[in-house]
């Protein structure tokens, strides 16, 4: 099982915990992303994520297939959040399955890495001072002229 | 020559003013034909040395053969999680 | 902060999620393990949990401030559940959050392989045949004799 | 000659009989000769080779001192999580 999706509106981990939970697992793992108040040392108000939507759901397809050959019998939910999150909001929950612990961890760990280095979202910091800018984790911030 | 529309997002769709462009490239035309036509476009210097293409929603590698018909799409350094 | 607890009332796993999740916080990852239907081939209908309770709940503490000087600056709540659990019911869940995803992810693993090998809480299954069995993870399982 | 009481769980509580059984150890005792104590007991058989002891709520390695006073466990591998 797997499903995947790019939503608008606020994630619902513990839906995804029991979409994935079956009588046949013993083991479920989650993985949720928030937005954090400090990014390189500057105070955070909130971020804006945007996606190449139909790109990006293809691509959790393609990592969330990948984790299934890797891990053999793994359940996956995957959402990721776009639009204007606020502090301690979820930007993107990871739900991973099992009948044993080891492939639900690990399966879990593979697709949030490989999401952090595919998946076309993007994200633009704004701050306490009402400047904005993209974060490119291969540079540092790119400031944004504010509209 | 040919024209191609390309998609741009984030920062580069900033740069560019536009998730949409559309570039003039010789025919056939490759992807290296399309960052180069970017390149020359007002916003075009915001592009890094080997820009990250994607053609039908999935990743390039390389120089690859692009036609009209085809999602192309370039992708700025994801930060996505 | 660590929070350790034993508990005889359904884990919920969202509550521990909110629990170790701040402003500061980026990455929240969370293990639960559940009742699975099958174990070594026999159809298990439920597993009574029985603790070592005061033993347990240190030991769990013990394993929280490892993880927590191992990993600086985690949030940590874990809960054991015993009593007698039906399938798909939680029988522990661990949660802990950190500013980047490498340690939430590292504790996390830590903690439930270490409260496996140490915690004093044992399970007796129980077949759709009516026996019971003491689970051995170090040996085969031991038939109980049913009262 | 003197009397400890010894926390029992699990298969160890049901081979006994009993959450609690009180042995008779010289004195000053160690963890060697409450195991040796516990396996004359009826049900003493289900002890492994070497079992695992827990003082004051904490696992002992080897043979440790222990005395009346102190929380004694017998400790049936563990099947947590």
């Amino acid at each position: 099982m797997i499903r995947c999706a790019i939503v608008t509106t606020p994630i619902d981990p513990a839906a995804l915990l029991a979409e994935v939970t079956t009588p046949a697992t013993g083991a479920t793992t989650l993985f949720v992303g928030t937005v954090r108040d400090v990014n390189e040392g500057r105070a955070v108000t909130g971020i804006e994520y945007s996606a190449y939507t139909a790109m990006a759901l293809e691509e959790m397809e393609r990592i969330a297939h990948e984790a299934s050959s890797q891990f053999d019998g793994v359940r996956v939910a995957v959402e990721h959040r776009v639009g204007l999150l606020v502090l301690q909001e979820i930007s993107v929950a990871i739900a991973v399955a099992h009948a044993r612990r080891a492939p639900a961890i690990d399966a879990g760990r593979f697709i949030i890495e490989e999401l952090k280095r595919r998946v076309p979202v993007w994200k633009q910091e704004q701050y306490v001072d009402g400047e904005r800018a993209w974060v490119d984790p291969t540079a540092i911030s790119v400031p944004v002229s504010v509209a | 020559m040919t024209q191609l529309q390309v998609l741009l997002f984030a920062s580069y769709a900033d740069a560019f003013g536009s998730g949409t462009v559309t570039v003039t490239v010789p025919e056939p035309a490759t992807s290296a034909d399309v960052v180069t036509a970017l390149r020359s476009l007002p916003g075009g210097s915001v592009l890094p040395a080997a820009p990250v293409l994607a053609v039908d929603r999935r990743y390039t590698r390389g120089v690859v053969p692009v036609h009209a018909g085809q999602e192309i799409a370039l992708i700025p350094p994801v930060a996505g999680g």
